[in-house]
């Protein structure tokens, strides 16, 4: 994956985009927070969140495919969410006999496995929709006005500065080691597993050293330029009474649907 | 923005069968988008020595990690008649030694014989013939008493060739070297093209140190924004001071 | 792939909301007290150095090596991170990884992001820390062997803690989930523990001055016991979780969160034998046990004759 | 290893109190134990360009570093007067504007833009100023449509470029440049000597390029091992042809 994949943020004058990233957050956590709340196969309600999921995407005007497409980051989790299907709690609906184990998959089990599986959709959904629309900068500043532990927020942020500079220096690391795995006499290559695992180890040493070495004289270069403890934007980031309008409107609306799954 | 010249040919034949390097109409553009590479021609055949110059940004490190497969496959490059497909990227790493812009970007190993070994170890060769390989990389650049040094302790040009050496003890039969001059001081700089002279093989070095190219390359190319502009003998294409000017370069007596 | 999405970043909506803040209260309070001593301990110039670090842990994750028909290991870095940084800032910056691992490419979830932050940097750091601690000043070669167990154990603990997360969340069948997850992490672990031992051992050859400059911070014994205590309880813990397969069951209806009205129709479960492990609990749990002990014996053997070489 | 001459010093007067930058007897070891200055004298006239030239490894990146108390603080250096030390740090470093000789120390944001407009903001400017000075910095290294590129995607000499910018927008009263023409190509290279040539502040360049040394820095300082060796006329030492090769140089017409 290239460097590129770093920019999450998509650049757009869209209402979504220019909402404070403190609102932003706090609907976001909110919306997952909702997510988890609501009871298994609460369909109808799962729909209503997803709705105003749609909502929100039409408003950031990325278009339904730019969430969609990255919405599975989490598949692979549904191996493990697979077994729930098996949960013994509900009425039998098939038996597997698999010769060393038999499966018993049920009517409950089979109804938690998918609440899972959409609760999980919409909520990485949702957490894409917040950092394409939302510079990372911006973001941190948000949690930091959030009550974030400012150490925390502080080391966040150079982590994403140097994201970059050290991701390079990792691709340069195995470009070299790429451009000298040569074989020309057609013989067995590439050495032990062992001894690949331990020239991995060696650059991963090397890739500290240097990043050690290479913080050091870039706090230099950010000292000598007349920083002092604490990092600053160009952004005002102030909460508008817009921001709160959209705040509250979508805190209520969350409200309504846990009100509507629980009673169900 | 460079004035846009008609290309300057003098010795390519148009058509370069069996030639040790053949590149046909190579294009590439970086994930971002921005076209780097737009088509690019270029025939080297075997033993020659070839400078390419141009002004910053113009793609010739991008080229040059291209010739060996870095940058992902291409069927426009030929090494040896071989494309740089992967699956014949083991081949074609044993056949071009690529020496970064940067010696840090390199070496990777903790101690100076372990990564000149790296190469030789990689391909399978038997001990013995590592050693003696090692051994001799090591010499040509006149490192040998470095062999336990760690390569983390030493200088910009000690890197530098040490960088050299990892890529000479593969055996290469082209060697591509992106800056090899820079950061090294005069006399660091001296030995290194002196070395270099000594070598038999097919060379091609990115250089802004037009003093290296007109003593070390009798034939040079000029790329500007991802193209080929000029292709032709040194002592030619130096003497033509509109269109190095046009290049952002210049003679070194200028 | 540089940021696949490994089996131990769980994403939103696989624990419910019990679990998903429990850790995240257990997180806030290790991350508030790893805060307060590094403020003790450190200075200015430590905040810029963890961030790099973090940018480090994320970076390092990105080289991997082929192992065998287009697979290839990986590195997580949590015991890397405890073991060059101390624990507590290894705890920072391991903090700072999966929150921007989560914030920023999806990869875990936000509500789930305290239980991730504490399987993979609390937990990690405790036990690599910890264990680092008990053989630092040994022979080189026990050591370099202790570091390697403290990566390869600190990888299993993170699996496993992540599978009885997702066991006690309802989202797992711990009889399934335990073999798979431990199987594939015993794995990974492997490569983890060369990959780390080779780092720790480069930075010794070439800046010691760093490794002993971050350990003198913290004195004391309490790290080697927690790290020890952990990965004892891990090597019990896991084949005995994996023994138990209805334990869910029998939590999900104590706490009664998994269907309150519905009653748990045990009778028509067929009894489960687990593949691959012992008939009893205790026989499983006895064979762990030899198990570390034999290693830790060999450990012990190796550095005794390379320090009365020496 | 280079023979020991004697100091060669004809201009330095033995006192001097007053000038903008004052170094007595300066040492410094790093870490590892290794002396890497051992007893420098320099002193700096407002308005003077001096250039730093010497073998690798002799110095002069460390002394460098000195200059804003990177390597932390000395009452062997004053800065228009000042020492040093922690308590003037903020003054000294808007005095004093250093450009690293490795471009990717030197950047660290994200895009351009945000780089050069590092040092403005946290100097406290107002935002209008802020885009002004960017903007001009970035005019000056000719990199202005490059304002929102991301910096890790440059070309090297284009981060080089980058790199003097955002030294440029600080408006220093001292530009100390290490290496500032490596790894740019020659029409760059020339530029940014016309550049440099039409700002009227005190200037301290490390170089091995010894053309941009006799076109663009009236004095020289030649370092060895963490000595200076030679401080005087350019055209006089550049004359000495066995003071030169001693400690690795060479005039650019050898
Ligand atoms: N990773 C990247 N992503 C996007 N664009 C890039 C990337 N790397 C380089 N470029 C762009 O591609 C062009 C060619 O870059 P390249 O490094 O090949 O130049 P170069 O000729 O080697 O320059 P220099 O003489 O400064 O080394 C430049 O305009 C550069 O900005
Ligand atoms: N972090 C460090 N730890 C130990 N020694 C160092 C360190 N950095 C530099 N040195 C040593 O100090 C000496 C001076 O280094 P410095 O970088 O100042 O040289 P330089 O004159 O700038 O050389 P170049 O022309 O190659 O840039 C060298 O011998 C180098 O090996
Ligand atoms: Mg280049
Ligand atoms: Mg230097």
């Amino acid at each position: 994956m290239h460097v590129d994949a770093f920019n999450q943020y998509h650049a757009g004058e869209s209402l979504i985009h220019h909402l404070d990233a403190r609102a932003k957050v706090v609907v976001a956590i909110s919306f997952i927070f909702s997510n988890a709340l609501l009871p298994d196969g609460s369909w109808v309600t799962f729909t209503l969140a997803w709705m105003f999921l749609l909502l929100a995407n039409e408003l950031s005007g990325l278009g339904l495919g730019f969430t969609l497409k990255r919405s599975f980051v989490a598949l692979p989790f549904a191996l493990v969410a697979g077994s729930a299907i098996f949960s013994p709690l509900g009425e039998p609906l098939a038996v597997w006999d698999l010769g060393f184990m038999t499966l018993i998959p049920t009517d409950a089990g089979v109804r938690r496995f998918f609440s899972v599986l959409i609760r999980s959709w919409l909520s990485v959904q949702m957490a894409i929709l917040l950092v394409a629309t939302t510079p990372f900068p911006d973001l941190i500043h948000a949690l930091e006005h959030l009550r974030a532990p400012r150490v925390l927020t502080t080391i966040i942020a150079f982590l994403y500065r140097y994201l970059f500079i050290l991701t390079d220096e990792a691709r340069r690391l195995l470009r070299a080691r790429e451009s000298r795995s040569a074989n020309l006499s057609g013989r067995k290559h590439g050495g032990t597993l062992w001894w690949r695992a331990k020239v991995t180890g060696n650059m991963v040493g090397q890739l500290f050293i240097r990043s050690y070495e290479r913080s050091d004289r870039i706090y230099k270069a950010m000292l000598s330029r007349g920083y002092a403890g604490h990092l600053r934007t160009l952004n005002p980031h102030i909460m508008r009474r817009f921001d709160w309008l959209i705040l509250i409107l979508s805190l209520t609306f969350l409200l309504l649907v846990q009100f509507l799954g629980w009673i169900q | 923005m460079p004035v846009k010249h008609q290309a300057v040919h003098d010795i390519r034949t148009p058509l370069c069968e069996g030639e040790i390097l053949q590149v046909q109409d190579l294009e590439f553009a970086y994930p971002s988008g921005y076209a780097a590479l737009r088509g690019i021609d270029l025939c080297i055949r075997e033993g020659e020595r070839v400078a390419l110059v141009g002004p910053n940004g113009a793609g010739k490190s991008t080229l040059m990690l291209h010739l060996n497969g870095i940058l992902g496959q291409s069927k426009a490059i030929l090494i040896a008649g071989l494309p740089v497909i992967p699956e014949n990227y083991p081949v074609i790493r044993a056949l071009v030694g690529l020496v970064f812009q940067n010696p840090d970007d390199q070496l990777f190993s903790p101690t100076v014989f372990e990564d000149v070994a790296f190469g030789p170890l990689h391909m399978g060769l038997s001990e013995e013939e590592i050693y003696q390989r090692v051994e001799e990389a090591l010499a040509a650049v006149q490192m040998s008493e470095f062999e336990d040094h760690l390569c983390y302790h030493l200088s910009m040009g000690q890197k530098k060739r040490v960088a050299i050496a990892t890529v000479l003890a593969m055996r290469p039969k082209i060697l591509v070297l992106d800056e090899p001059s820079a950061g090294l001081d005069p006399r660091a700089r001296r030995s290194l093209i002196q070395f270099l002279d000594t070598l038999p093989i097919t060379m091609l070095a990115a250089t802004h140190d037009m003093r290296l190219v007109e003593d070390l390359f009798p034939r040079m190319v000029i790329m500007d924004e991802g193209e080929i502009v000029a292709d032709g003998l040194t002592s030619r294409l130096m003497a033509n001071d509109s269109l190095l000017k046009a290049h952002g370069l210049e003679s070194s007596r200028a | 792939m540089l940021f696949s999405p490994t089996p131990l970043h769980i994403p939103d909506g696989f624990l419910n909301l019990v679990i998903s803040l429990l850790f995240w209260a257990l997180t806030m309070a290790m991350v508030g007290l790893a805060i307060s001593k590094t403020n003790k301990t450190l200075g200015e110039r430590q905040i810029p150095l963890m961030g790099v670090m973090a940018a480090f842990i994320f970076a390092a994750q990105m080289l991997n090596f082929p192992v065998a028909g287009g697979t290839s290991g990986h590195f997580l870095g949590g015991a890397l991170a405890a073991i060059v940084l101390g624990p507590w800032a290894g705890i920072l910056t391991m903090t700072a990884v999966v929150a921007v691992q989560g914030l920023l490419f999806q990869d875990g979830g936000l509500l789930v992001m305290g239980a991730n932050i504490f399987n993979m940097g609390i937990l990690t750091a405790a036990i690599g820390f910890g264990l680092y601690r008990a053989v630092r000043n040994r022979p080189r070669a026990l050591r370099l062997g202790g570091i390697g167990v403290a990566a390869w154990l600190s990888t299993i603990a993170a699996a496993l803690i992540t599978s009885l997360q997702l066991w006690l969340s309802g989202t797992s069948r711990l009889e399934i989930v335990i073999p798979a997850m431990l199987g594939v992490h015993a794995l990974i672990g492997f490569g983890e523990a060369v990959i780390t031992v080779a780092a720790v051992a480069f930075i010794e050859q070439t800046r010691p001055d760093l490794l002993r400059a971050e350990n003198s911070a913290n004195g004391k014994w309490g790290w080697a016991v927690a790290g020890m205590g952990i990965s004892l309880l891990v090597v019990l813990i896991s084949p005995l979780a994996s023994a138990k397969p209805d334990g869910l069951e029998r939590i999900a209806e104590d706490l009664g969160f998994i269907n309150a009205g519905r009653s748990a129709p045990y009778e028509i479960l067929p009894d489960y034998t687990v593949p691959l492990l012992g008939e009893t609990a205790l026989s499983t749990i006895l064979a762990g046990a030899i198990g570390a002990l034999f290693v830790l014996g060999i450990l012990i053997l190796v550095g005794r004759r390379m320090s009365s070489r020496a």
